[in-house]
């Protein structure tokens, strides 16, 4: 404690308010309907979107909507432990919260009978992969001409030897008190995604809710400059 | 990946009719928890054990002590481990199985309250250091299912943790004795349809919810754990609003715990 | 040998003819169409029926009757080293015989095209459990209103230092020479299941069967006075 | 959970009609075996081997032998383990995968009736108390599937351990020596049709059954293991019946063990 | 190196271009539509066909043709170290290229929306099991009356202390220096199947392949004399 | 089993067409590959890495290296696994869940060039002779499909060995070291319809295909792996003459990987 901020800097000499560097690329695979490739501090995540198509086996459609399924994964070599492939836990609920994010902005009741399959992958992590992934997913939608109400984004905050900090590092993700990622509509402002764990007073949560929005809001305007990039290469 | 199976819109046009008119379907309003009824020490072959009825739901918590070995990370430092069973005994949609999704995200939903609220001594639980330590088994079992598990398998939980054993003698370490445990985090579970949003859902308000919103709190009303679920979304202000209500609530259940 | 029965009586007090206690409660479960909480000496079983309802995927259904599905299950916390979720050979074996015996007495004609599902829960366990799964799940296919022409009962007898003897615990069970474990239909005395271990002579497997019907009768007395009990109570 | 797939209610009224007249689909009496043939040390890599067939059912048993860690509550015994595999080459009714539960049920029969009858001598693979055990894998490999597989299984296993070796050589534990076995259980098993009781059924009887009965009995005609299956029922007087024909054919079929 | 041929004879006194012990008997199972019984060195295998029968689930079903699904399984006592029952990644591999080496010489367009069904199980394994599998499988094929192009035979060469030698022992398999098994269609000389792993040199690669060919040829004449000593018996 | 769902005899007759004037899809001869570009070291929490595109065809390998027990055989060498993973990010036709034979099948052939050339020295990769040895794991994982994942797929995973580290330090084993590798297989495919070979199918190609060969050739274009697929054949002349045309390719691929 008392070791990752100094002077009001972190460790990798941030500010408390500073997000890591992010790059976003859209449009980035050849088979996808949609997909994107983005850098997030030590993170390098690949999204794809497949569909809207038909749902199979049948008796999993929804006649009155598109099912979301999104699928978030680490490759094995992601991680300094090596992963053994396949969902565990901790995959199992992010990709459930993941998908009902995203689903809270997509037109499903366009697309009865249909699943939308997004696939996030994590070729390298360094804390913050659901956010980073969230993000990525949601640029991939859009890539893949899915109708959304907004494109959502995610980031995390946190509190870091007593202080409200923006989008944590691997240290301080485990020497800290607490994370909190969040996913957001950015135009309403709505919360899609809210998970917490550590500890915070009333106080400290409202400080550290606001901070994340104020972050998402940020990350927000890089979704849209790569979509906008890509449009324009295609143009 | 959906627990409830198809959703009857008339069911959901007249519990938001209802909710217009500030009424739930079963009479409550909409800061009002079902009864809650605690039952501990109620199987022989565990640690621990507590069954915890809401309203209609049941659920039973069990608790099971083994050695194993502390991660490498924590050597100093026994481990938990939370698991949640949704047995095609206690509803009509739930399959035999591995886990599914929703077991999985209860069980670490739950998980992250009582490890964040540091309500086991996990210290306390080494037999030798580095090598040997205590895994505590928190094995939550739904017997009948009609809404609101987060907030009914983390009170089991904490119940059946609250008056668990170390099985020394069954290891020859020495006599029994009691589980170390600090104070318990209490869960509390809202679920919004419409523009209405109510605490501790029965089946039918979580067959038709649009969103849901879990907060486990320690016992100075800090925040330890929370989720937000459903394919719908929450303001900034109805998340802090859920907030202040289930700090109150929290209070109340948790006198049900200290009895 | 030679420990566990002293002048005719046996380690918890009872005499070789003697039942443990056991308590039945019938209809305890809400979303169940028919359910019973059983206690037999230390073992408690929750039992829960649902159906008859179609049977799906539709390949699996009997155009000519219902499919009756016991499942036997452990909770991991009913007995002392932790039972790892999930079926194992053991209870495997035991669903199987428990559906056979139970859908030997169900007018399964009734329903074709359907499944009748029996949910045994076994929540604390010393010895017995499955003549107590098959009692408790009985009262629950009463309770259910299922059509039978009896409703079966199980009960187990056994050799114990060279005594036969009714109902083992335990101690009996792991110490002693045989179990022998039967379900029959009361009224006409037809065995339903019987399963045995250990080595008995003739004589000895015809008393034991003979003492574990003696039973087997003794406890559908409280299976049906426990279902009295919930009639009396509904009306 | 089925093994026989649709039944023909032509079959079954064809196979009754027989049985009143006294007669069996194959001519067999009430009472009779089909021709039992038993092949031994066919496999060169197990430790012990056996090709048994009951008519036009073949069944493979080999015998492989590890060295592994003995049960804690049995710390100066090896141990045992049967499993069958019902493979799809036996019968256009098997599928791969994993053990169906016929296949465990049949298993579990097996091996009950080896274990309670003491066959091998347990207490004699201790490699080092506490420690190392041999552990016994009893693989019994379905090849053909024309019914009776109780028997079959089970006479096929127990002709395997009789040849059986420990293979010390192979674990620098000095000479292979032959594993310690006593006298094996014999394994007889009747299905009952209307009024009817059939020892050795074959696949169209097994088909039409209504009621299935095991027992293993040991050399001197005790009884080992029963196991009653399907969902039909039987008097006390047809198990006793059973048991009483069963003693004839143990006798019979233990000769060819011994010869 | 060097200990394995001896003045051009093999460990087990075979000159390099000799065979094993071959024996091939058909039609010895009752209940397959088409069997095979081979011993093949210390190789013991049976194969079983059964179909054209209607590929079920039905969506698996191709229109055009008939699926050709081997499976290839060791049992558990067919090797010296006890072999966990079921598939693995080798058995897997293998069971590919044997369903697909197979279906090569299939008339499969006759029979559209079914399935045939290969099992090959290896009782006693002795290296080269999958060229004794596929010579098996070939001939129960023929047995259940398949139409095929040609009776599908396989074989394999390899090098050993450097010189080119026919069908691999299991010691020559392991202390040689290349593996290379090989199916043909015997009247065309086809090539159905060819893998290989070791060390080969172009020259050697040539001479190892045609070595391979000509075991197979000689063991096509084992094939077809057991067909023969089949239709024989029938008559 | 089959990769490419049902394929449209429309598009078989196109390529054929074509492949009769000599042409192909996608306008490459034959005998061209498409263009292969190799980024190296693209993953920092891997031991080593690359990310290989062959066309469309986009594949990621990582390398991890973790310390476990030496094989009974090979007391004093390390071991190598190498697996595939074809997630559903990459085709429309890929599902989630346990390897298919397609993906055991690619993995498997990579294997063995690898391990048959020699290139990992596992007999340097000992901690304890006999206890611990590095196990290195190659973890392929692809990323965009659009054909010949054999060659994509070996590529990248010689790419990713050349570069990678013995992570010593995280074992406190000393420094980090290089991983000893020697010289790359390179590996090579084809793919025949009607009566034309061309070299790296696309995935148009691989539809239509009726046969398919690899070859894993070394640095002195001896040939390490052969792997036949696909239910077609080949004639023995087309098979030299494959690993003819594969020698030259073998020799531009080679340069790529040494630069």
């Amino acid at each position: 404690m008392g070791e990752l901020i100094k002077n009001g800097i972190r460790v990798d000499g941030r500010k408390p308010d500073e997000l890591r560097r992010i790059k976003i690329e859209a449009g980035v695979l050849y088979r996808a309907d949609g997909s994107c490739y983005l850098e997030w501090g030590g993170n390098k995540i690949l999204a794809a979107v497949y569909g809207p198509r038909e749902a199979l086996p049948r008796h999993i459609q929804d006649p009155t909507k598109a099912l979301v399924n999104a699928r978030y994964n680490m490759a094995s070599f992601s991680v300094q432990e090596r992963k053994r492939p396949g969902p565990d836990r901790r995959s199992t609920e992010i990709s459930k919260v993941t998908s009902e994010a995203l689903e809270a902005v997509i037109f499903t009741e366009l697309f009865p009978r249909t699943t939308i399959d997004i696939n996030i992958e994590v070729l390298d992590a360094e804390a913050g992969t659901r956010c980073a992934g969230i993000t990525a997913a949601a640029v991939a939608l859009a890539d893949a001409g899915i109708p959304m109400r907004d494109i959502p984004v995610a980031c995390a905050a946190g509190k870091v030897d007593g202080v409200v900090v923006l989008d944590l590092t691997r240290e301080e993700d485990q020497g800290g008190e607490a994370d909190l990622p969040i996913a957001i509509a950015p135009r309403s402002e709505e919360i899609l995604l809210l998970q917490m764990d550590g500890h915070l007073t009333y106080k400290e949560f409202e400080e550290a809710i606001e901070l994340a929005i104020k972050g998402a809001k940020q990350v927000s305007k890089l979704q849209k400059e790569a979509l906008m990039r890509k449009y324009k290469k295609v143009e | 990946m959906d627990m409830f199976g198809k959703i009857s819109a008339v069911k959901k046009d007249y519990l938001l009719g209802l909710a217009k008119e500030g009424k739930r379907v079963d009479g409550r309003g909409f800061d009002e928890y079902r009864e809650i009824t605690i039952e501990r020490n109620v199987i022989k072959n565990a640690e621990g054990s507590a069954k915890v009825k809401i309203g209609n739901t049941m659920v039973m918590a069990g608790i099971k002590l083994e050695i194993g070995e502390p991660y490498p990370d924590s050597p100093e430092e026994g481990t938990m481990t939370t698991s949640v069973e949704l047995p095609p005994l206690a509803s009509p949609e739930f399959e035999p199985g591995p886990p599914t999704p929703d077991a999985i995200e209860i069980a670490r939903v739950i998980d992250r309250g009582i490890r964040e609220s540091e309500y086991i001594h996990l210290d306390k639980l080494v037999v030798e250091p580095g090598e040997k330590v205590w895994i505590v088994f928190i094995d939550i079992h739904v017997l009948d299912y009609d809404g609101n598990l987060f907030d009914a398998g983390s009170l089991a939980a904490s119940a059946a943790l609250q008056n668990a054993i170390i099985p020394n003698e069954r290891h020859e370490l020495g006599d029994n004795a009691p589980l170390p445990v600090g104070k318990p985090p209490i869960s509390c579970t809202f679920v919004k349809f419409g523009d209405s949003i109510v605490v501790d859902p029965n089946l039918d308000e979580e067959q038709v919810a649009e969103a849901r919103f879990t907060v486990a709190l320690d016992e100075n009303g800090d925040i330890r754990a929370t989720q937000k679920g459903l394919a719908g979304s929450f303001t900034l202000d109805e998340i802090k609003n859920n907030i202040n209500r289930a700090r109150i609530h929290a209070k109340n259940i948790r006198k049900l715990l200290e009895e």
